[in-house]
This record gives C-alpha cells, structure tokens and sequence, in this order.
C-alpha cells in the first residue's frame, strides 16, 4: 500500500501512530514491508491457503465475534441436503462436470429455497459465440457475471439454526471445510513458518470484538489470480466471522490503481453490465424487460428495486422513444450469449472476426497479460482507434514492437489502419473520478487542450453525431438504437465541448416535471423517471453537481461528508448498520457510528445510515413482503436478497460456494490442500500464442510474480515519458534473492533473461535480501520479482513484463493469474529470430502447450 | 547483492563533494599567487638595495604573476562573465573575497610598478606602485593556504596550520628561483638566499603537515599527489643546496637550480591540490577522524562522570 | 537602477549585516521574489490523474498555461500531500512528450502521416458504420436474438471521466457492440 | 564573533542583520516514518523546475538519484541491512521470517533470530542542513549565498559567478555546480513559498509527514518526543542528528531522526563548520606573511652579491 498508494497509506501510519498493528502479507518486502510491524513473506498465489488458515484458527478456537456472526450472517442458514463439500468429493463441490470444467450450483442451495433462475439455470445445448469457439458450451461464468450489485438472488429467507449447531448449517459447514486449514498446512503451501502464522492470528483476533476492529486493504495481488474471487471471498468470510464489516477501521479495502476504474465499473465500460451493476441481457434468458427484470424484482432488499433502476436507464437513454408501450425499448439492448472480456476480444481479433477497435487511455501492447497475443491481435486488425497523451506502445507495435524485431511480422504485411488522437489531460477537461473508496470528485478544466487533444468526453459525442447524421434517414432496424438515443448535450467553449455536468445531471437523473433527482428511492418504473446510473442518483440533488462539494477537511468532521460524493446516498461506510448491536446501540462507544435513536424513532450517526431511517431493529417483516419492505430490523446487508452477509454462497460464483485452496495455473509445487491442482472451474484460453507452463516443470523450476514501483504508473505512458519519474526507476529490472542469484550465477547489477513458454525477456538484476527464499516441506521456493512498468517507447525503455504472462483466467470475473513459472539464466536475450528459437527450445523441453478442451 | 549497509559510508560514495575547481588553473593560480607575492618583495628589496636587473625581474615576476593568475581564476569560474562580482562583498569568512580584494589591487600596482620599470616613466609612482604591491605581496602569497584549508576537505582543512607556511616557503622558493634565472650572478644573491630559505621553510612546513596529519595526510603520501610530492621536495631540495653553494659561482648552475625550484614550486601546488582532491573522494578521510573525535568526546565525558 | 549606495559592501559597513552574510548582500531579485502561484490567474480544483485514491490537487493557471499542480491541504482524503507521481502532475501535463497532433498510419504503411482532425473523426466514423454493418448479428445460431456486432471492441476507461464512460457505454450499446472492457479487468 | 561562527547562536538571521525577523524555520525528518516514495525529490523538482538528473541504473538498492547535488535537492537513501544474520549454512531451518515472539517487533523492519536473517530498509530524505553555521555561505565570495529572515542559507542565482568555493566548504556535500548552467545550486527551503506562508514543496508531498516543516525551536521539541516514544518503544539505534546546538554547526536547521549511525545514510557522524578555525587560519596566514617578508629581508642582509 505504501509502495502504491503512498497518500492513501498516511492513515495507516496516522492508526500506527495511535497503536495500531500493521501486518504486510506479501512474498515480496516492499515499502509497505519497512513500516510494518510485521512482514509476513508468502508463496505468491497461496492467499486462500493462508486466509483459509485463519479462517479454521476463528473456528476453531470458537473466537469469531458470535453476536455479529449469528444476526448479521447467513451463519445460522440451513443448506440441502444435496450439498456436499470438498471434504466430501475430494476437493471438489457437488455438482461439477468434469468434461465442461464447470459447476451445476443447483445443490449449493439453502434448504428448502426455490430454485434460483438466476444462477440456477443451466443453458443447454447453448451455441458458442465466436469467442468462445474452442469451448462448445458456453461457460457457467458467463453467467456468474449477470448479478447485480445486489448479488445473485435468493428468492427467500433461509431457514435458519441460530444456536450454529445444526449440522448443515453454514458456520458448521465452514468449520468442516476449513478444519484442514491448519497452521501446519498453511506452513506447507505458503511458506510461511507456523509461528509467524499464529503470530498474525494471535494480533487478529485479539482486535475484534465490540471493541475493536482490523482492516484488510488489498490490490491486485489478490484479483489477479485464477482463484482471485475466491481469494477475497475468504477475507470476506474472515472479516464478517471477526465482525468487521460494515464498522468504522474495518471493511475489505481494494486500493485500486486508475483514476477512476472505479467509476468506469459503476458506470461500466465493460462488457457484463450496464451502469449500476445491472447485468446486460442475455439472449438466452432476457428475451423481454418482463423477463429480464423478473428474477430480481420482489426480492428482499433494495435490489427488489431493480426494475425501476432499469427503466429509469432505458429513459435516460431513448428518452421520449422509450415507453411502456415497447418496454422502454428493452429491445435495443445488445444481448449476450457468453463472457466478451478482453482477453475473449483478443481471441476474436487473432481469429479475425473482431476488425474494429477503439483503444482510450490504456496501453495493452505493454498492460495487458501476453502481450504477443495483444499485439497479433493489433496486427490483425482492419482500423485500430488509440487516444493516449504520449505515443504509447499499442499505437507503434506495427513499427517497432517484439514481433517486428523478431521477424514474426513485418511491417509492411500489417493491415491495421493506426488512428493516433491525442487526447486532452484532466486539467484540461472537466469531468468527476470515482475515487477507491467510491467517491466521485468533480474536476474543473484550468486550460483548453492543446493542438489537436479533445476530451474523450467530445470524442465520443463527436463520434457519436458522425455516426448518427451518416445513418439519418435510415430505416434499418439496426439503426433505431442509435436514431432514436437522447444524444443531445449542450456544448460550451471554443471548441464546442459537450457539458459534462449535463452528462452528469443525466446519470443523476430527473423527474417526469424535468428536475434533478435527489435519490434512488424516487426511481419508478413507469417512465416518469430517468436515470443514467441508479446508484449515483444524488449526485446532482437540488440542482447541484455535489461531486463538485469541497469543504475543507478542519470544517467538518472525520467523516467529511461534505468533500465530494459518495455513491450510494452519500454514504462513506457501507452497511453500517452492522456498526450497531442488535437492538441498534454502538458495540462501543470506541467504536460508535451510526445507531438507532429510539426518540426520534430512527438511525442517526457520523455518517448516511445505511438502512431503512426509520426502520427499528426490533422490525420483523411481513410474511410475503418485499423489495425493502422485506428487510428486518436486524437485516445489515440491505443490498443481500437476504439481508445477510454470506459467510457460504449458495448462488452466484462459478467455482464454488466456499473458498478452497488450488494451485496457481503455473506452479512449481503439488498442491498440498486438495487433489485437484488448479481451480477446477478455470477458465483456458486456447492459443497456440498462449501455452502453459506444466506443474512441477524442472524447465521452469521459479515462481514470477509482476508488479508496481511507486515511481512508475502501470504500464508507463503515464511515468515513462516523465523526466522527474523516469530518472527515479530507469530501468527495468528483475529482483531476486540471494540464494537465487547463487543457484543461477546472476549477477547484481548484471543482466538476467527471464523465460516462460509466452516469451522472453532481460533486465538488469537486483539480487537482495528482500527477496526470501521461501522453504515448503524439503522444497525451496523462490519468487522472481518483476516490476511491469517497462515497453519499448518513452524516456526509459525495457522488455515488458506482460510479454511473460500467460491467460488462464479466473471464471467469475475473466482475470488470469499474475503469477506464473519461469526460468531465468544471466546475460542478455537473444536478438531476432534467435529469441524465438530460445522460447520454442524452452516450450520443447518443458513439454508446455496451449490448453486443450480435456485439459483438465 | 545489493552491496550491504556499510558502517563506514553509504555505497562507498563521498561524503563531502570534491571541489569543481579546474586543473591546471587553481593549482597553477596558487603557484602564480605565491610567485606574484614573493616576487613583489624581493622586487622592492632589490629597489632598496640597489639590484636593478634583480628589481626588474622580480618585478615583471610580480606583475605576470598576478596577472596570469587573475586570468587563471577567472578562467576557473563558470561564470567568468560575473567575475566582478567577487567585489560585490568583502567577506572576512570568505578566503576568497579577502583574496579578490589583495589580488585585485595587487594586480594593479604591480603592473604599475613594471610598466613604469621597464618604461622608466613616472619612477616615483612606480616605485609607490612597488611599495604597494610589495606591502600586499605576503599575503597574496600565503592567503591561498586559507582559501583551500577553509574547507570541509580533510587533508587541505587539517592542515591549515602548516599549510601557509608551505605556500610561503614555495611562493619564496618560486620567487628566487625565478629571479636566479633571469638575473645576472652578482646580482641574484638576495633570490638564491630568498631561495634556500623558503626551501627550508616548505621543506619543514611539508614535514610538518605530514607527519601531524596522521591518517588524514596519507593523500600526501600516497598516488599520484604523493609522488607530485615527493618530486616536488626533491627538486626544492636539489635545487636549494645547489643555489646556495654554487648559484653564485655559476650562471648555468643558478639558473638549472632556479628552474628546478619553479617546477618544485608547481609541483608542490598541484600535490596539495591533487592530495586534497584524493582525501574528498574517500569517505573514510572524512568519517574516520570525525568518528575518532565522537569516541575521545564520549570517553572524555565517560571520565569526568567516573571523575 | 541600484545607486552606489546599495553596493552590498558599503550596505555591509553602513548596517548590522558586518560579515556580509545576510540582509547586506541581498539582490534586488531576491528582494522582489514571489511563488509563482501568486501570480496564477486562475486556481483550479482538481483530482490526481494517477491511482484511485483520489487526493486533491490545486491547478495554478498564468497566461492560459499551466504554471503549477500541488496537493490540495482542503482535502479529507489527501489533506495536501501527493505521490511522486501526483507531484508530476505538472509534468504530465506540460511535457514535451505529449502528442498534440492526428497521426495516421495507413494500412502497410511503414511511417505515421499527418491527417486532420475532422478528416480523421469523419474517417473513423465511416469505418465504425461500416464495420458495424458487416459484422452485424441479429441473431446468434440458435435463433435467439442478439441484436450486435462484435466487430467493434473497445478497450479504456479506468483513466477517464465518469461522464465520459457514460458517453461511451452509452453509444456503444445503442450501435450493437458489446465487447467493451477496461482496466478493471486487467 | 566567535558565536558568529561556531557555537550555539540562538538569533542566526539577527547575526546576519535581519531586523524584526519571523522566526527561524527549518525541517525535521523523520526517518522512521519515511516509506521512500520520493514524492519530496520530485515535488521539489517540479516547484524549483530543477531538472533531471541522470538515467542510469545505479544498483543502490532503489535509490538511483544517488546523492544530492545541484540538479537534486532531496534525496532518498535506501540501505538495505541484514538483521539477525545466520550463516548461509544455516539455510535449512523450517521457514523463514520472524520469529515467534509474543509480541510484535516494535519498530520498523523485521528481525529474526530463526533461520535466514530478516532484512530492515532504512530510508531517509536527505537535504539542505541549512546550517547554523553555514560554510558554504562563509566562504562564498560574492554574497550569492546569503542568510534569510528565516534564518535558511539561499543561493542567489542571479549573483552566483560559479566560483566554485562553496562546494568543498559544505562538511555535508549537499551544494554543487550544476553542469552546463555553471552556478550553485541547493535547496533554498522554498525561500519563495514561505515568504508567503506556504510549506515548502517537499514538506507539503510527503504523504507520512516524514518531513515536518516549522519553527526550529517547535521542531526540536517535536523532535524530542518523538525520541522519546521510539525509545520508549525500544526501537534499536534510534537518535537525534543535527538537532544539538552544541554541535560543530551549531545545529542544523534541516535536522534529522535516524535509525543507525549516519555514516550508514552518507552523513558525516561529526560535522564541523570549516570557519570554526578561520581564526586559527588567519593567525598562521598572518604568521606564514610575516615570515615571508623576514625571508625576503633577511635575503638582503649579508653580502652584497
């Protein structure tokens, strides 16, 4: 955290400061590492051993914070009795198919629960679409990705056994699944010694209770794994069995790494879901709004709301041309048929049946995983669009990219017409980041873009009235949608710019008399709403863009809820409800938050309730209710269909219900936990530019693990061409221990080539005791560190790091795994043709192939 | 390896930076200030006892000298353009200041005072000019040992007791040297002797320095400065003795023994130079005696408790 | 025009400053110093372009160009501190290093050419048209509708503006395209 | 004048003929909270515009600015130091890491007594001293360099002939030549930012306030308690460097708390402003003069020949 988010990380220092204990779980000693009371070096990739670890070390030395589990958990839950555990099945769950690499989760239901078509449905027979040619049947994950941020849906409240003792109730699950995690074997997968093991147990649970509370900040060295969903699921598990979720110095905190990735997931450029976590409809199922909104429509909690939240969408977006009378054109929704994630693009655009391509502020020639089969991608290509500030790699791959020096392309044979559209900078535009914390920021514009820079803002406007007067007069059906789209925003400036605060004002939303929403609560479904992203509804209240609220810090409290806007409601904790008893009073005055005033008859506190205001926590819902009429008093989680958190996930993930340790794809070592090697759900990428590395390889005998420095930003167009950060890192370089270095005759300060069956690359050595050699049982691990920062343009220049990285990816959300095996031998790469023939050498004696349908 | 924490320095790097100061032009410019000042004495000494080819040598030694270093130092700064800006302050702290405010007047007067010999125009200003100059002479000869002892470089610092005397010794032997050269037999006596005395005195300051110093002086001892060094005492030492028993005798003999005493003079400057250069690159000159100093404070406080 | 008297060495004999070390000797430049955010024309609230966390920065504008970018004290997140990154941020914006004009590399083409904007929106807004038609897809093989292409994908959005993946989630659904990803997935 | 230069001396921008000045500033760093971002390096560079300073691998751990100069004003060490170091033939013990102690190390880095020693990285943001005594200011010969109100040492850019004294006269190594440009260069604590009630640049970055910027006096007894608690906390080798009046600068007004001795950071352990001796110079230049000219008279006593 310090080392990425050194900013974020002062109030880290500030809890230090007042006695806090830091502990860094990382296998490398970073900055973080220095500051930290505890530095914990783990085998890259084992994360769910270890969480898994203290998750058995609560239960089993019964020091979960009971009250918190039994009422605000899905703990006292009663699961079928077709459930059977990876305790059972050998490391599986119930309900796999081996031949499709995919799980049925119909058995992972509560008892007695009807069937959930959300999660619950198969799609058989269902043809692939093009990206997912290799794969005859559409993957399960396809479909873990169409639940809201709700979540997936529970048509009804579990029965449930608050005395935890009925046999298949979650938390006795939970205790039979995790009894294998034990220090020992924590020790055995991750490297880490028993005693420092108890030692973060030890400072763990001695911080929980009603008095106090622990956090848990992670980035991507959790998400980007084969299991990373699952990696988090079971801090998640840990944190609610420790009652720290949901309180103030709690919570799971991603530290994201853009500007505003987190706003480009609420209002998502991505594939799964349109903005507000509504899923996009899926052809199989979504035949009709009706259809579409049916499954979450009348659920418990506000995602029983989904409806309105859908159509208020659909008018924000064809406005007078969206009625009841034709579904608020429903219809002209694209419709999925599988998962489209970028590497599934990459896939299309290698096979040539994905010819356009519009690149804005990303680099994937040097950011995203194998790079090779990003850049034959780009090669493959009929017109390629790219919108950065400097000249970044994915804009030049055609001239002087690794395939080109190789001989693998040539130049001339490239067809990809290159659009290179400078972009404007965020000071010279105007516009709101969301923050990691979900704060939306509203930046003013200081100077007009240089040149030819516009904002992307009036890029896609420009676009978009291009392509809208090119189709005018057409009748096609294909063009209703873009004919019929409210596409008509006020424009200022000398360059005609659309206003962005209007763009804002419609993700906000109005009212049927045309004024600015103050809340999602007043979103209808009858079309007298429209709202362009439910959950930033508020944002404009009273006409205001609230993003845009800067009072002092030493004018409010801690707080702050007057320092931008956070989505939902303002709201800066979520669910804190939990940060009350039972009966709504604080756990402790220490930790007092919000709570439930019995005079005024509702929740007060330091910040927005997250309930229903004036729901009292003695509140037992109507039988039959619904939607947020259904949440009881004691019902925290108001965005779960039950108003729980969910220790055991019936419906929803893709690879399991419980967190269960796999290896990463690529490993050196047997996985010790269960029989299965990798995550049985996971998702290959059949390539032939994309083989994977065997387990146990003798050829690829190390552990890589890529990631930041604090001087440089991603994938470097943002650092690289900086003077005052380029002389600060120069260099790419590669970090290993000092028994490494011995075993492989590298030498500091020297050259290294590192190698995998994708490529391979050089970098100048650094051989340091941060690096630890890690001991498992008799075998030695050790981790080449790898900072990914480097591409062939910019001030400093380096072999990149993704060139090395293979795709195999996690099935619920498409992510692939950061770690992986490699060999690294000392001196240079070779040059051209000859590196290639070192990497198929390499490829041959390792036996490494791209994955196949039975590749299991 | 990243190489480890060393308890000595970090990575092996200076502590202090060594100066920026050009070669040849400083070390040339403390041989042509100690020549330009010792030159004027003997210039005026010669004027008052009557040794007019020795006055007019000296002279012209004092003036060139002062004028070639003039140029030399301003050659050296890297912004020659603001050179008189030298002359904005007078900064007793500053050996340099206080040398631009000797030089500058120096300059002038002794090239008064040689134009007007050479001219034979205007003999009582010039023989004012003389006096001046002269009256400024010692200390543009011997203010330099200050300008590099007030440093934070160890060997040039710690020496700032004998240094001065090393450079008034050299700037004499310089002087002489010179003279002998150029100046006719019968009247170089005043420079032979002006010659051998300062010999001795640099010989003994030299000795002095070194063997005071201790571990700081190695430098002086040691590469390249300490052969600078070496050559520099053999040469003054060759050339005094051979000054003093048969300069008189021997135009060939004064003038070979002036010249050796000259170059000794160079050498000695580019020595001191080099040997300070040497002690600021290695970090061990600065911390070790600064460690040695902490260690005698912390047993000397130790005793006065015990005490 | 300084006077004689403001010669340093005789302000060094006239004043306290005998050594010359302080108030004597200083320049009339110094004198006159300022920062050169007082000079700012304009001061512009804004957000680090970097990492999530979202700190405050103040924009100092002098002549229409950016002369200063600094964390914002104001801040509750960043309480005026930034990275090396955020403090680049001046750097960012008015490096040499930016691209400032259309490039176009026609395909086989072996160097970049110089292409006008509006000729370039208009060339890209063809080829979207196009493309879009070609690779139309009403229904997918097994009958169900689909109403999409996926011959057009787009990539980018963690580093821009919420208004602005608006605009593009927005435009890209209406044309049909679904393959639309980000950062967040890499 | 002895206090004017070495010593204690409460009044520095008094003794440099400031009337009616504010008080003196300076900086404390706090080395034990420093994570080694470099945001002070590069938000000094971006406020003074200095520019950049190399691109070259240096192998120094991750610090490749390598040391301050006049194109780097603050400047981040890292040294990387084994801690409870077993030989390599000990390799062989279970794990590695900390070992199991009831409670945590306290302090920084981690220890070990287990196995393979642990490793602790110091990193510390060196800058300008801003000396009591200044010897760069001492020496320099046009009153380029000059004291402020706030009792900081500036480099007049506008004065500087290059000469060069500076440089070596620094007991720290801190100011240089910039190449190119030809004038001295160092941190000037944001002379223009604070004369208008600003902090200084690198202060203001520095995400975990390991750089403190305020009046010296507060900034000691800040100082002093933080000492205080870090030892309280038992942490190894803590200390103060730079904050005693007593010492051979007469204290620094950019003063530091390290956790090792500061030859390890690339301090000198016992600085000493040069100009302590000036007296001590001039007497024996003095002597040294006198003796010339008893040399030249003596050269005309005697024969006459």
């Amino acid at each position: 955290m310090a080392e990425c988010h050194p900013v974020g990380f002062q109030w880290v220092m500030e809890a230090k400061r007042k006695g806090a204990t830091i502990i860094h779980v990382d296998p490398r000693f970073t900055r973080t590492s220095v500051v930290a009371d505890l530095h914990v070096p783990l085998r890259a990739g084992t994360d769910i051993a270890f969480l898994g670890g203290l998750v058995h070390h609560v239960l089993e030395n019964d020091l979960d914070f009971r009250e918190y589990v039994v009422h605000y958990t899905n703990a006292a839950a009663i699961v079928g009795e077709d459930f059977r555990d990876t305790e059972d099945l050998d490391g599986l769950f119930s309900g796999y198919d081996p031949e499709k690499q995919q799980y049925d989760p119909t058995s992972w239901q509560y008892e007695n629960a009807p069937q959930s078509p959300a999660a619950g449905e198969r799609d058989p027979g269902q043809p692939a679409g093009p990206a997912a040619s290799q794969e005859p049947e559409e993957h399960e994950s396809a479909r873990s990705e169409q639940t809201g941020s709700g979540g997936p849906t529970v048509q009804a409240k579990p029965e449930r056994d608050e005395t935890l003792q009925h046999p298949r109730c979650v938390f006795q699950i939970l205790k039979r699944h995790f009894a294998r995690y034990t220090p020992q074997l924590v020790a055995e997968v991750c490297g880490v010694p028993e005693e420092d093991f108890l030692r973060v147990a030890k400072a763990l649970t001695e911080n929980s209770g009603r008095e106090r509370t622990s956090a848990f900040c992670y980035a991507v060295g959790w998400t980007h794994h084969s299991t990373g969903v699952q990696i988090i699921r079971t801090a998640s598990i840990l944190q609610t069995l420790l009652g720290n979720i949901g309180r103030p110095g709690g919570g799971i905190l991603a530290l994201r790494g853009h500007a505003s990735i987190q706003g480009s997931t609420d209002i998502p450029t991505l594939f799964n879901i349109l903005p507000g976590y509504i899923p996009m409809p899926h052809a199989a199922q979504h035949r009709s709004l009706e259809e579409f909104v049916a499954e979450d429509a009348g659920s418990t909690g506000f995602w029983g709301n989904m409806d309105a939240y859908t159509v208020s969408l659909l008018k924000a977006w064809w406005g007078d041309s969206a009625t009841a009378d034709n579904e608020f054109r429903f219809d002209y929704l694209p419709r999925l048929t599988g998962h489209h994630g970028t590497y599934d693009t990459v896939v299309n655009q290698i096979e040539g049946r994905s010819p356009g391509y519009l690149v804005v502020g990303e680099n994937p020639a040097v950011g995203s995983a194998n790079g090779k089969m990003q850049r034959l991608g780009l090669a493959n290509l009929e017109w390629l669009v790219v919108r950065d500030l400097t000249m970044i790699e994915t804009a030049t791959f055609w001239k002087d990219g690794p395939e080109i020096e190789s001989g693998e392309l040539r130049t001339e044979d490239i067809g990809t017409e290159v659009f290179f559209l400078p972009a404007a900078s965020h000071v010279e535009k105007k516009g709101s980041f969301t923050n990691t914390q979900r704060m939306l920021q509203w930046r003013h514009q200081a100077v007009q873009p240089p040149g030819d820079a516009r904002s992307d803002l009036q890029f896609y406007f420009e676009l978009g009235r291009r392509i809208r007067a090119k189709l005018a007069g057409s009748t096609d059906e294909m063009d209703r949608p873009l004919l019929d789209l409210t596409w008509d925003y006020p424009t200022e400036g000398p360059l005609d710019e659309p206003d962005a605060e209007a763009v804002l004002r419609e993700i906000n939303g109005w009212d049927d008399s045309g004024d600015a929403l103050s809340s999602y609560t007043q979103l209808a479904t009858d079309g007298s709403t429209a709202c362009g992203c439910w959950i930033y509804c508020g944002v404009y209240a009273d006409e205001t863009n609230q993003a845009a609220r800067r009072t002092p810090h030493w004018e409010q409290s801690l707080v702050a809820p007057e320092w931008g806007w956070v989505w939902p409601a303002n709201r800066r904790i979520l669910y804190n409800r939990a940060s009350a008893d039972p009966d709504g009073k604080p756990w402790s005055e220490r930790k007092k938050y919000v709570w439930w005033d019995a005079e005024q008859e509702k929740w007060v506190g330091e910040d927005v309730p997250d309930f229903v205001a004036d729901r009292a926590p003695d509140h037992v819902p109507e039988e039959g209710a619904t939607g947020p009429d259904a949440l009881g008093g004691r019902d925290p989680f108001i965005m779960q269909t039950d108003g729980k958190a969910w220790l055991y996930v019936p419906t929803g993930l893709a690879d399991g219900p419980l967190p269960t340790f796999y290896e990463p794809v690529e490993s050196p070592v047997r996985n010790a936990a269960h029989r299965p090697q990798r995550n049985p759900a996971l998702e290959d990428v059949a390539e032939p530019a994309n083989p994977i590395n065997p387990t146990e390889s003798r050829v690829f005998p190390y552990v890589f693990t890529s990631y930041r420095l604090t001087e440089h930003h991603t994938a470097g167009g943002m650092s690289r061409t900086l003077p005052y950060l380029s002389e600060l890192q120069p260099e790419m370089f590669v970090e290993v221990s000092p028994r490494l270095a011995e075993e492989r005759g590298l030498e500091h300060a020297g050259w290294a080539t590192i190698v995998t069956s994708r490529s391979a690359i050089e970098a100048r050595v650094m051989v340091t005791a941060r690096m630890r050699s890690l001991r498992l049982g008799e075998q030695w691990v050790e981790h080449v560190g790898l900072p990914y920062h480097w591409g062939a343009n910019g001030l400093v220049t380096g072999d990149s790091v993704n060139d090395l990285v293979g795709i195999a990816l996690d099935p619920n959300v498409h992510i692939q795994d950061k770690v992986g095996t490699c060999d690294i031998r000392p001196g240079r790469r070779p040059r051209g043709p000859a590196l290639l023939d070192l990497v198929e050498d390499y490829r041959r004696r390792s036996g490494a192939h791209p994955a196949e349908e039975d590749d299991a | 390896m990243v190489p480890e924490a060393s308890p000595d320095s970090y990575y092996g790097r200076p502590i202090i930076k060594p100066p920026t100061w050009k070669t040849p032009d400083v070390p040339l410019y403390l041989f042509l200030g100690g020549l330009a000042g010792a030159s004027a004495v003997l210039a005026e000494g010669a004027a008052v006892t009557g040794r007019p080819d020795l006055e007019r040598v000296a002279r012209v030694a004092a003036s060139a000298g002062a004028g070639l270093g003039t140029v030399a130092l301003i050659h050296d700064l890297h912004r020659p353009e603001r050179f008189l800006n030298m002359l904005r302050v007078l900064k007793p702290t500053s050996p340099l200041s206080v040398g631009s405010w000797i030089l500058a007047p120096f300059s002038g007067l002794s090239a008064a005072a040689a134009a007007s010999d050479l001219t034979g125009r205007l003999p009582r200003l010039g023989r004012a000019a003389g006096m001046g100059a002269t009256a400024l002479g010692p200390a543009l000869a011997t203010y330099t040992a200050a300008l590099l002892a007030n440093t934070a470089v160890p060997a040039w610092h710690d020496a700032h007791r004998e240094l001065p005397f090393v450079f008034a010794g050299s700037g004499a032997t310089a002087a002489g040297g010179l003279a002998c050269m150029f100046t006719p037999t019968d009247q170089a006596g005043p420079a032979r002797r002006m010659l051998a005395a300062g010999a001795l005195v640099e010989l003994a300051a030299s000795e002095r320095l070194t063997s005071r110093l201790g571990m700081v002086g190695e430098p002086y001892r040691e590469g390249r400065p300490g052969r600078l060094m070496k050559a520099a005492r053999v040469l003054t030492a060759v050339g005094g003795t051979a000054a003093l028993l048969a300069g008189g005798r021997s135009r060939t003999v004064s003038t070979v023994a002036g010249a050796a005493c000259v170059a000794a003079s160079v050498l000695t400057r580019f020595g001191i130079f080099e040997a300070g250069m040497a002690s600021a690159r290695d970090p061990k000159y600065t911390v070790e005696p600064q460690r040695e100093r902490l260690r005698a404070r912390a047993a000397q406080a130790a005793s006065t408790m015990a005490g | 025009m300084p006077t004689p008297l403001e010669w340093p060495l005789l302000r060094q004999l006239r004043g306290r400053d005998r050594l010359g070390r302080g108030a004597a000797v200083e320049s009339g430049t110094t004198k006159r110093l300022t920062p050169r955010t007082s000079r700012a024309d304009s001061v512009v609230d804004s957000v680090c372009p970097f990492c999530a966390v979202g700190c405050g920065q103040k924009v100092f504008v002098e002549d229409g160009r950016v002369t200063q970018i600094e964390g914002d004290p104001a801040s509750p997140i960043s309480r005026g501190r930034l990275c090396p990154k955020g403090s680049a941020s001046t750097q960012l914006v008015t490096s040499d290093h930016r691209v400032t004009k259309v490039r176009y590399r026609r395909p086989h083409g072996t160097e970049w050419e110089d292409l006008d904007l509006d000729t370039a929106m208009d060339m890209i807004a063809d080829r979207v048209v196009a493309t879009r038609r070609e690779y139309w897809e009403w229904e997918d093989e097994q009958g169900r509708r689909t109403r999409r292409t996926l011959g057009i994908a787009s990539l980018g959005g963690a580093t821009l503006d919420n208004e602005e993946n608006y605009l593009m989630k927005k435009l890209y659904t209406a044309m049909g395209a679904v393959q639309i990803e980000n950062q967040a997935r890499i | 004048m002895s206090s004017s230069l070495s010593g204690p001396l409460h009044d520095v921008a008094g003794d440099a003929g400031h009337e009616d000045h504010p008080p003196r500033m300076g900086f404390f760093t706090d080395t034990s909270v420093c994570i080694g971002c470099k945001a002070c390096e590069v938000a000094c560079k971006e406020w003074n515009l200095v520019p950049e300073d190399g691109l070259s691998l240096s192998g120094m751990s991750y610090d490749n600015t390598q040391a301050l100069g006049a194109s780097t004003w603050r400047h981040v060490a890292f040294v990387e130091q084994p801690t409870g170091r077993a030989s390599r033939t000990d390799l062989g013990m279970p794990g590695i890491g900390p070992p199991g102690g009831a409670e945590p190390p306290a302090g920084p880095g981690q220890e070990t007594d287990s196995g393979e020693g642990g490793v602790r990285w110091l990193m510390s943001s060196d800058v300008c001293k801003h000396c009591t005594h200044a010897a760069c200011l001492d020496v320099c010969p046009t009153g380029s360099l000059f004291r402020t109100e706030f009792g900081t040492v500036v480099v007049q850019e506008d004065i500087c002939n290059g000469c060069g004294y500076c440089v070596p006269a620094c007991p720290y190594g801190v100011i240089d030549i910039r190449p190119g440009d030809g004038r001295a260069f160092k941190c000037t604590l944001c002379y223009d930012r604070i004369g208008e009630g600003m902090t200084p640049a690198c202060a203001q970055a520095c995400p975990t306030e390991s750089i403190q910027y305020g009046e010296l006096d507060e900034l000691r007894e800040r100082a002093g308690r933080r000492l205080g608690e870090l030892q309280e906390q038992g942490v190894d080798g803590a200390r103060l460097y730079g904050a005693d009046p007593d010492d051979g600068v007469g204290g620094d007004g950019a003063f530091f708390l390290l956790l090792d001795e500061p030859e390890v950071y690339g301090l000198p352990p016992d600085p000493v402003v040069t100009t302590r001796d000036l007296g001590s110079m001039w007497r024996h230049v003095g002597a040294a003069a006198l003796g010339l000219v008893g040399v030249g008279v003596a050269s005309f006593i005697g024969r006459r020949r």
